[in-house]
C-alpha cells in the first residue's frame, strides 16, 4: 500500500472527506492527468482543477510568468475553455481515480458564479472551489475576494444552486481574513481555502517596462510561506470549519507546519513545477513523521500549536 | 516523462561559454526524440526557483547531451557540473516531432545557442538519408561549435559569423537567401529554425514567401514544462472568438510548424503589451 | 566627492528634500551612528532611527529573529528607552552630520502619537515617521494602521502639534491601501512610507512551538520586492505626494525598480545586515543608471514606467 | 569593525565536521581581540540569507583563523571553501574582552565546538603568564581537536569525552567540580566557558556557589551582528522598571559576565514564551 492510501492520513472534518491531505491547488496541475507518469492523482487526498469561467477564456498576453526571489509570479488569467466544455470533456478521465474533484470557478460577475454553480451540480464532481482571488482578471476575481458583502452574495447564491460543498479560495491581501470567514460561514460555506498569490509587479529595469505582459502577477511559492501559516493561524480564530492550507508547501516538513497552525489538509502549488512527485513525498514523511512523534492520526497534527495559544 | 537524478558522465568546456554535458539516464535516452527538451533542476542558488528548459543534443546509448550556453544563473550552474554530480532532470519535454519524415531536402538555420534543438534533428535526417543543408552563424569562429562533426552530419554545411572569422561574414539569413537563388525552392522543401527572435522572424517571413514548410524552435518563460501551468503560451495566428488564442509552447512546442503562429510575436516590441 | 553627494541625485518633491533619494529603514540601522565606519550617516540621503514610544520598553522576548526562505522575520517589539532619552540623548550625536534625520514614532494608543510628537517638536530632526504598521505590539501598532478612521485621526492630532514633516508608514496587509494614503492626505500628511513588514509565523515542527517569542513577527527580505513594488504602483494612483519606497531592497536595481514604479526614494531595511555598505553602492549605481539610460536627475526615473500605463 | 572580501589561504579538515578555515585579512586580524567574532556572507544559498556567526579563533599575523562545525547550510558552505576562494567577511564584531588582565587563574571549560572563542582566549593568557587550566569535553576522542597545541597553550588541561575514548570519560562538568574539590577556590579565580546550554547551566551556578567570576560565550540569531537591529538579545539578570530588560548579545557579548543574565535564559524551556 502507499502511503498516500494510508488510513492514517484520513482527514474527516466535516464536509471535508479526502483519504489524504494532500492537494493540488488550482492552476498548477492542469485538469489532472497531464502529470500522471510521475504525479498520478490517485497520490492525492483531492486534486483542485485549473480554474473555470462561465464562457471560454483566452488568458492574458504573455509573458505570464516571471521568477523572483523565493517564488515566481503568474499572470496566466484563467485561460480555459469554460465551464460547458469542462463537464462535458475535462471531468470525464477523472471520474474513475480514487480521488476527490475539485472544480475552481471563478466569476467576472456575480452572477457567473451562481450560473457556474448550476452547470456544475450533477456532475461528477466533489468540492465547488469558489475562487474570488485571482488577481489576475481585469474585473471581478480578487476584488469579490475582498468584501465581506460581495462574498455573502456569491456564497449564498451558489450554495442555493447546488448541493456539492463548497470550498472558498481567500486572497491573502486583506485587512483582516476572519470578517471574510465568517460571511462566508454564514452563507453556507463548507471549508476554507487559503491562500491564493500575493499581488506582484516586477519591472525590467533595462526595458524600463513590466515584465508581465498583464503588468501585475500574483506571487507564490516557498517565501509566501510564513505569511500564509500567520493566516492559517487567523482562519483558525475565526471558524470551526475545516481548512485547507497552502501557500509555499515545498516538502512534508511544510505541510506539517501548516497542520500544527490549524490547516485540515494542505494543497500545493508551485512547488510541482520544481518536484512533480511530491504529493507521495509529502504522505510518506508526513507517516514518518507521526510515528516519531506519536501522532495516531493526522487529524492530531491539525491545530496542535494552535491549540497551545488560543484555547 | 519521467523525474530522476541522472549522473553526469561528462562535460565538456566547448569556449565561449559554451559546455557540453553528458548525463547518464537510460529512460530519458530511450524516450528522447528530435525536438525534446529535459527541465534541469538548478540547485544551490538564492535566485533561482525554477527549472532550467534545455533541448535534447543528442542521445549517445544511454546518455543524454545537452549543450547549454552559461548566460545567468541557472545555466552557470550547469556549466559548472563535474562528473560524477547528480543531475535532477524532468523529461523528456516536449511534443518532439516526426511528421516530416517526408521532406525530401532539409534546410535547418541555426543561430547561436540555436543549434542546440537542431543537431538532433540532423542526426536523425541523416539515418532516414534526407538531404540536410545547414546554415549556423555565430558571432565569431570561436563560437562555431562542432565543426568537423556537422560537416559530417549535413549535406551542405555553410558557417556564418559576424565578424567573418570563419566562413561568410554577414548574418545566416542572408546566407539562406542566396541559397535559395542560386538553386531555387524544391518540392518538399522543409526549413527548421532556432535562434534569436529577429533571425526567427527573417527566416519565417522568407519561407512564407517562398511557401516553404517551416519550422521554428521558440523559447519562452516555462513554470512545469509540462502543460498545466499555461505560462509559456505563444499568441496563434487564428483567432478565437474570444480574442486572441495560444498555444503551450512545452506541449505544442517548442519545435513548431511556423504557420500557427501569430506574426506579431516576432516583432520586437511584442511582449503583450 | 561621493556619488552620495552628487547633485543629479537630489531629491525634491514636496517637503520631500533629500541629498540622495536612499534612506535607511527604521529599526535596522540603530540610532544612525553604530555601523559608520562602514555605513556612514552622510551616505544616506536619510536615517530612519529605531522606532521610539512614549515610555520606554524593552520589547518583546526572544528569539526575536528568524531566517525564512528569501527572507527574515522579526518580533523585535520596539525595544527602546523612550521619546525622552530620543530627544536628550539620541538625536544629538547625528546633528553635526550632512544627512536628514527620521524619528520613526510608534504608539499603542491614539494619543501617543499626540505625545511624542509635541516632544519632538523644536528637536533637531527632520521628518516625523508615524508608524501605524508594526506587526509586533500587542496593543495599537498596526491595528492603527488598518483603517482609515483611526489614521486620520493619528495624522490630524499629531499635524496639529508639530510643524516637522510627517512621513506615515504603511503596513502592507490591507485590502485597499489608496484609501489608507486618501484618509492621510486628507489631514496634512505630507509623505507616504511603505511597506513595513508582513505579519508572518514559523513554528518548528521538532518542538511544536512558534520560533519566535512573540510567536508572530513581521516578514522583509529581497522576497518581498514584487509585493511592494506593486503597492508603490497603487500608492502612486492614489497621491501625488512623494512616496518612499521599502520592502526587499537590496541593490541598486532594486532601487531604480522601485522608482520605476513611482518611488521618490527608497529605504534599505534587511540587507543592511547582509551589506552594511550598500547605500553607498546604491548611489553608485544610480549614477551609472542615469548615465547609461539618459537620466539627467534622479527624479526623472520616478514614476517613469508607471506614467506609460497611468497617465 | 570592516566589511572586506577576503582570501582563503588555508582549510583544514579536521574530521568529526569540524573545519579550520584561515583568511587573509590584515585590517581584521590587526584589529581582533579574544572574544571578537566576524559575520560570513553565505553565498550560492537558497535557504541561507543572513550572514552567519563565527568566532575568532586564532590569528596569525595577518590571516585570521576560523573554527567552523559543519551542522547546517551555512556552516557547510563554509566548510567548503578553498585556497584562493573569496569569503566576504564583517568584523571584528563584539565587545573583546579585557578587563581580565588581572585574573591570577583562568579556568576554561569548553563543550565541543565551544572551543572555538576559548583558544584566543589561551594564546592571550599564555602571552601575559597566567595560568590557565583547560576543561575540555567531546562525543569522543575523534571530536578534541588541537590535542597537542592545547597541552602547549595551557598549564594543565584536561580532555573529557562522553565515551570514553579519550581522557576522563563523562561530562566536562563533573571534571571542573572534581578539580575545585581538589584544589580549591583561589582569590583571582576567573571562569570561561562556551558549550551548550546545559553545560553553561552547570558552570554557571558551580561558579555562582563558588563566588568565582565567571564568563560565558553564548549564541543567539543574529542579523546585523553590530548592535542596530535589537535581534539576538539575552535577557538580563536586573530588571528595569518596565519589566523584562535585555542586553544585545552582539555588542555587549558574545563572551558575557554570567552575573548579569537572568538565570531563567538557562532553562530548557527558555524561549520567551
Ligand atoms: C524549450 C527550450 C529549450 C532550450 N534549450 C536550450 C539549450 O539547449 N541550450 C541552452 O543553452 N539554452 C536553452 N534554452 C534557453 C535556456 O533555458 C535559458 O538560457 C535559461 O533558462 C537561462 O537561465 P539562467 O538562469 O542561466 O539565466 P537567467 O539568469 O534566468 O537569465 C539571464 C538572462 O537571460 C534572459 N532569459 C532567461 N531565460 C530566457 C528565455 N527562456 N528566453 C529569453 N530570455 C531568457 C533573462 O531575462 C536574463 O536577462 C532553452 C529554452 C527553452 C524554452
Ligand atoms: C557569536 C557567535 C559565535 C559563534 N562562533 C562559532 C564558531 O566559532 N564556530 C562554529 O562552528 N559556530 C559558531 N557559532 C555558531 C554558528 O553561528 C552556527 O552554527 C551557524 O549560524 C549555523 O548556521 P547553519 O546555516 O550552518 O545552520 P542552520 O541551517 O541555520 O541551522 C542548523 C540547525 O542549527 C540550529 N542553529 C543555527 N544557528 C544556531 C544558533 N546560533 N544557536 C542555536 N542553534 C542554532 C538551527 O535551528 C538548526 O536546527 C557562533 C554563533 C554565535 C552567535
Ligand atoms: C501558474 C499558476 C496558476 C494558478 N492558477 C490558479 C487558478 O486558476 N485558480 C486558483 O484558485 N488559484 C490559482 N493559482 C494559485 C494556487 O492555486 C495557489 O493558491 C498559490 O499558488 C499558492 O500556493 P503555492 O505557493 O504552493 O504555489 C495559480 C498559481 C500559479 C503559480
Ligand atoms: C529587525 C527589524 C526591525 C524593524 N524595526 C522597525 C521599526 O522600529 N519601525 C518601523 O517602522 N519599521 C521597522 N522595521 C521594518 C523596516 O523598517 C522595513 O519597513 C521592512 O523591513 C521592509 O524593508 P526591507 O525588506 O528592506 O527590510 C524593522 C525591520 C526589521 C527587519
Ligand atoms: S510551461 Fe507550464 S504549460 Fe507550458
Ligand atoms: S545582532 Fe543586531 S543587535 Fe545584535
Amino acid at each position: 500500500m502507499l502511503a498516500t492510501d494510508n488510513p492514517r492520513l484520513r482527514v474527516s472534518r466535516g464536509k471535508l472527506q479526502l483519504k489524504n491531505p494532500v492537494l493540488s491547488a488550482s492552476g498548477t496541475f492542469g485538469y489532472g492527468t497531464e502529470l500522471q507518469d510521475i504525479a498520478h492523482p490517485e497520490h492525492y487526498g483531492g486534486i483542485a482543477l485549473k480554474g473555470i469561467t462561465l464562457k471560454p477564456r483566452s488568458g492574458n498576453p504573455p509573458p505570464r510568468l516571471v521568477e523572483a526571489v523565493g517564488g515566481v509570479i503568474n499572470s496566466v488569467g484563467l485561460q480555459n475553455d469554460g465551464v460547458q466544455d469542462f463537464v462535458e470533456k475535462k471531468v470525464i478521465p477523472l471520474q474513475s481515480y480514487n480521488t476527490t474533484i475539485i472544480a475552481n470557478i471563478n466569476g467576472v460577475q456575480l452572477e457567473d458564479y451562481w450560473m457556474m454553480a448550476e452547470k456544475l451540480e450533477g456532475s461528477p464532481i466533489d468540492y465547488i472551489e469558489i475562487n474570488v482571488s485571482c488577481p489576475n482578471l481585469k474585473e471581478g476575481g480578487v476584488e469579490f475576494g475582498k468584501s465581506p458583502k460581495s462574498i455573502a452574495a456569491i456564497v449564498s447564491g451558489v450554495r442555493k444552486r447546488t448541493t456539492i460543498p463548497l470550498m472558498l479560495k481567500l486572497t491573502p491581501q486583506v485587512t483582516d481574513i476572519k470578517e471574510i470567514i465568517k460571511a462566508a460561514e454564514d452563507n453556507g460555506l463548507d471549508i476554507v481555502t487559503l491562500i491564493n498569490t500575493y499581488p506582484a509587479i516586477v519591472i525590467d529595469i533595462n526595458t524600463k517596462k513590466p515584465v508581465l505582459g498583464n503588468i501585475r502577477g500574483g506571487f507564490s511559492g516557498p517565501a509566501v510561506k510564513p505569511m500564509a501559516i500567520n493566516l492559517v493561524w487567523e482562519a483558525r480564530k475565526a471558524t470551526k470549519l475545516p481548512i485547507v492550507g497552502m501557500g509555499g508547501v515545498c516538502s512534508w516538513q511544510d505541510a506539517v507546519e501548516f497542520m500544527l497552525a490549524g490547516a485540515d489538509a494542505v494543497a500545493v502549488g508551485t512547488w510541482h513545477f520544481i518536484n512533480p512527485g511530491i504529493a507521495l513525498e509529502i504522505a510518506e514523511g508526513l507517516m514518518a513523521y507521526m510515528d516519531k512523534n506519536g501522532f495516531e492520526s493526522v487529524s492530531e497534527i491539525t491545530g496542535y500549536t494552535w491549540r497551545q495559544y488560543n484555547e | 516523462m519521467i523525474q530522476t537524478r541522472a549522473i553526469v558522465t561528462n562535460i565538456r568546456d566547448l569556449g565561449a561559454d559554451y559546455f557540453l554535458l553528458e548525463v547518464e539516464s537510460p529512460e530519458i535516452a530511450g524516450a528522447s526524440k528530435p525536438g525534446h527538451f529535459v527541465n534541469v533542476l538548478i540547485q544551490d542558488s538564492a535566485r533561482v526557483v525554477l527549472r532550467r528548459p534545455i533541448a535534447v543534443f543528442d542521445v549517445k546509448s544511454n546518455r543524454v547531451q545537452l549543450l547549454v550556453k552559461s548566460i545567468g544563473e541557472g545555466t552557470r550552474w550547469i556549466s559548472l557540473r563535474e562528473p560524477g554530480d547528480v543531475v535532477n532532470l524532468l523529461g523528456p519535454l516536449g511534443k518532439g516531432l516526426f511528421d516530416k519524415t517526408d521532406a525530401k531536402r532539409v534546410i535547418m538555420v541555426a543561430g547561436g545557442v540555436g543549434l542546440a534543438p537542431l543537431y538532433y534533428y540532423l542526426t536523425y535526417y541523416k539515418e532516414l538519408n534526407i538531404k540536410t543543408v545547414l546554415f549556423y552563424g555565430a558571432r565569431n569562429a570561436k563560437s562555431i561549435l562542432f565543426q568537423n562533426e556537422l560537416l559530417e552530419l549535413t549535406d551542405e554545411c555553410v558557417f556564418v559569423t559576424e565578424d567573418g572569422s570563419l566562413g561568410e561574414k554577414g548574418l545566416v539569413t542572408d546566407e539562406l537567401r542566396r541559397y535559395y537563388l542560386e538553386h531555387g525552392t524544391a518540392e518538399g522543401d522543409v526549413v527548421f529554425a532556432c535562434g534569436p527572435k529577429f533571425m526567427l522572424k527573417q527566416v519565417v517571413d522568407f519561407a512564407d514567401a517562398e511557401h516553404i514548410e517551416c519550422f521554428v524552435s521558440l523559447e519562452s518563460f516555462m513554470g512545469c514544462g509540462a502543460g498545466v501551468c499555461l505560462s509559456c503560451v505563444i499568441p496563434a495566428r487564428h483567432y478565437s472568438q474570444d480574442g486572441d488564442k495560444y498555444f503551450k509552447l512545452c506541449t505544442d512546442g517548442p519545435v513548431i510548424n511556423s504557420n500557427i503562429i501569430d506574426k506579431r510575436y516576432f516583432e520586437e516590441s511584442y511582449a503583450g503589451h
